[in-house]
């Protein structure tokens, strides 16, 4: 079996060559995968509910053969559907083996015929639609509309775009924004900053760190938290100004805070 | 105004007071359909006739008898879902050479996508992929969308609640038909069993190992989940 | 098409190479010209009926048998100095009232409000300007409520009892949508095209992100409802 296989993919008629050569040049033109089967199944000239779904996977194969022979690249889903075919084509060909899970090659054969046939009659109906009388080439609305203009509204209006295309715009805007969280319990540097050079002035000696923090950001462990990174970053910040000087009797004491203009 | 109406003897009841109480006679009625009709390019609904038309009044009927009336004659009364309009009759298309429109190129997947949607509805873009074996490229749906040929239609009660896609009467006022039941050919499709969503038998021969690209996996599982 | 024709045996005579000989039946002659008057987009003149018409045609008597037909009707065959053109009878005039509306695009204030009450209803004024990163005009939502696009929901159970607004039956109806929940997700603004090709900064993990809960507009809807 597997050899009469190789055998066939290998020597393909000359019919079949021929037509894969003349594909592979087009290969542009096909709308993928089962676009090219479509066309390769009319060289069966057979009604595409009679098709011989192993002969056209041969025919796939050979093509794709071809256009490695030819190198030519065949993007990604031409081989994946060449894949599946191969083992749609072990399926149809070997015995059916009562131990294999899953469909049957004649079931997996039958669907692809389906698929196929359902394309060539999408295909057959936008024809019928397309050459039908249409409205501006066979027949005609009213050419000149009726203006009785007497009364003269004004109406606002849009269309679905247009709302999809705001709210669309929106919501880039948004993505150009810092990423807003809930601000609730996050005191901020700046912040900190703010209410720390308001509050120097008034404290002359070593003040604890912690006395900065503000009303009602003590009792919560989160906002405590970032009131104090806040605060400390703060004081180094005036540390650093020139502003104030820090100190710390050990590891893990309370952090003191002086104001230095007094001194001056 | 009034005296131009000649339909005997009920004609004098149509004062604004009366129309509380009495609808204008059906050939009147008839007349109104057929003045509203003619001013408009566009197709009249039938709920906007009867905002236009005094109280009372029978659109529907009114259009049924207009419609024989004009059968035969240089102009038709067209149905086309819910809304109405009077078109040209075909056969008279070669005069009309000055109103020719240039129509805009569709690329064949538009055409086949157009087709998809009408046979199909409502379809989702899965769905549509599914059938034509390719990706649906955005530009594709947006000039459907833009062409108003297409609008959306409600959601998929599936997992994902994908979008579906319907035609519009603009659609049908373009091809000229009733309705998408009228469709060319679409009893024999359905009959063949060709507008099915039939699922691969079994499972996925596709893509096993490869659960990265699970998306369209996902959606196609949808679209057999009907 | 042929068939359409209804004036006994001359009627075989309408193909394209009789009429060189043999001008088309009157009843015929007089569908073309009604097609004609119909179609143009501005009053015809006999000399162009004649142009348009098969040779042998006698435009003038057509007219008149037309004028004749229409005498009473809904609309009438008028004559315009040297041309000709169909016109809503006179006393029907208050039925095209509302044919002179004019039509303008929605400002962008307003689309972008509509858009954000459409996505996130019911939503509250603050949760609009929130979103929009600016201020709503009171004459924004004004015009929104007018039109009836937008209307009070209920109101929030929060401090100060803000009023929410929700999304009327017209808005459907005039975006031709079954229900709010139609419009398309983020994902699928994205993927159309309408939206820039880039994840919000972390608002996507990597990985994750086509789970059926990818729905970002739908979350964000969630945060605002009750």
């Amino acid at each position: 079996m597997a050899e009469q296989t190789l055998f066939s993919e290998k020597d393909p008629s000359v019919e079949e060559r021929l037509a894969a050569e003349a594909l592979i040049v087009d290969v542009d033109g096909f709308e993928g995968p089962l676009d090219l089967l479509l066309t390769l199944s009319r060289t069966q000239k057979v009604d595409l509910r009679r098709i011989s779904v192993l002969e056209l996977a041969k025919q796939y194969l050979t093509f794709v053969n071809r256009a490695k022979e030819l190198r030519i690249e065949l993007a990604a889903d031409y081989l994946v559907m060449a894949a599946w075919l191969a083992f749609l084509k072990s399926r149809l060909l070997l015995p059916p083996d009562p131990e294999e899970e899953g469909p049957s090659g004649e079931e997996l054969a039958a669907h692809l015929a389906f698929q196929l046939e359902r394309l060539q009659a999408m295909r057959d109906a936008a024809a019928k639609l397309m050459a039908r009388d249409r409205l501006g080439r066979d027949f005609f609305a009213r050419g000149e509309e009726e203006n009785v203009a007497r009364i003269k509204t004004v109406t606002y209006t849009a269309n679905l775009l247009d709302l999809m295309q705001a709210y669309a715009r929106i919501r880039t805007k948004e993505d150009f924004r810092p990423f807003v969280m809930d601000r609730d319990s996050v005191f901020t540097m700046e912040e900190a900053l703010d209410r720390m050079r308001h509050l120097l002035g008034f404290t002359g000696d070593w003040t604890d760190l912690i006395s900065y923090l503000p009303d009602g950001w003590h009792s919560d462990p989160v906002k405590r938290r970032s009131a104090t990174a806040a605060t400390f970053a703060a004081s180094l910040q005036l540390v650093k100004e020139g502003k104030a000087e820090l100190r710390q009797s050990e590891t893990f004491a309370p952090i003191q805070l002086r104001s230095l203009d007094e001194d001056e | 105004m009034e005296d131009q109406m000649m339909d005997g003897p009920s004609t004098s009841g149509r004062t604004e007071n009366d129309t509380l109480f009495d609808a204008p006679p059906m050939a009147e009625q008839e007349r109104m359909v057929e003045a509203v009709l003619f001013a408009s390019a566009e197709p009249v609904t039938l709920r906007d006739l009867e905002g236009r038309m005094p109280p009372g009044c029978n659109p529907r009927e009114a259009l049924e008898h207009l419609r024989k009336r004009y059968e035969g004659r240089g102009v038709r009364v067209v149905r086309l879902g819910e809304a109405w309009a009077i078109r040209t009759a075909p056969d008279l298309g070669f005069l009309m050479q000055k109103e020719t429109t240039e129509l805009r190129k569709l690329s064949r997947a538009a055409i086949e996508t157009l087709a998809i949607v009408a046979y199909h509805q409502p379809v989702t873009r899965a769905e549509i992929e599914e059938i034509r074996g390719v990706s649906v490229s955005r530009g594709t749906i947006d000039q459907l969308l833009e062409m108003n040929w297409i609008r959306l239609g409600r959601r998929r009660m599936t997992p994902g609640r994908p979008v579906t896609f319907v035609v519009t009467p603009e659609f049908l006022d373009h091809f000229g038909l009733e309705s998408a039941r009228d469709l060319p050919g679409l009893k024999e499709l359905r009959a063949a069993g060709l507008l099915e969503n039939r699922p691969p038998p079994g499972s996925l021969p596709l893509g096993q190992g490869d659960s990265d690209d699970d998306e369209p996996a996902d959606e196609q599982a949808e679209l057999f989940e009907e």
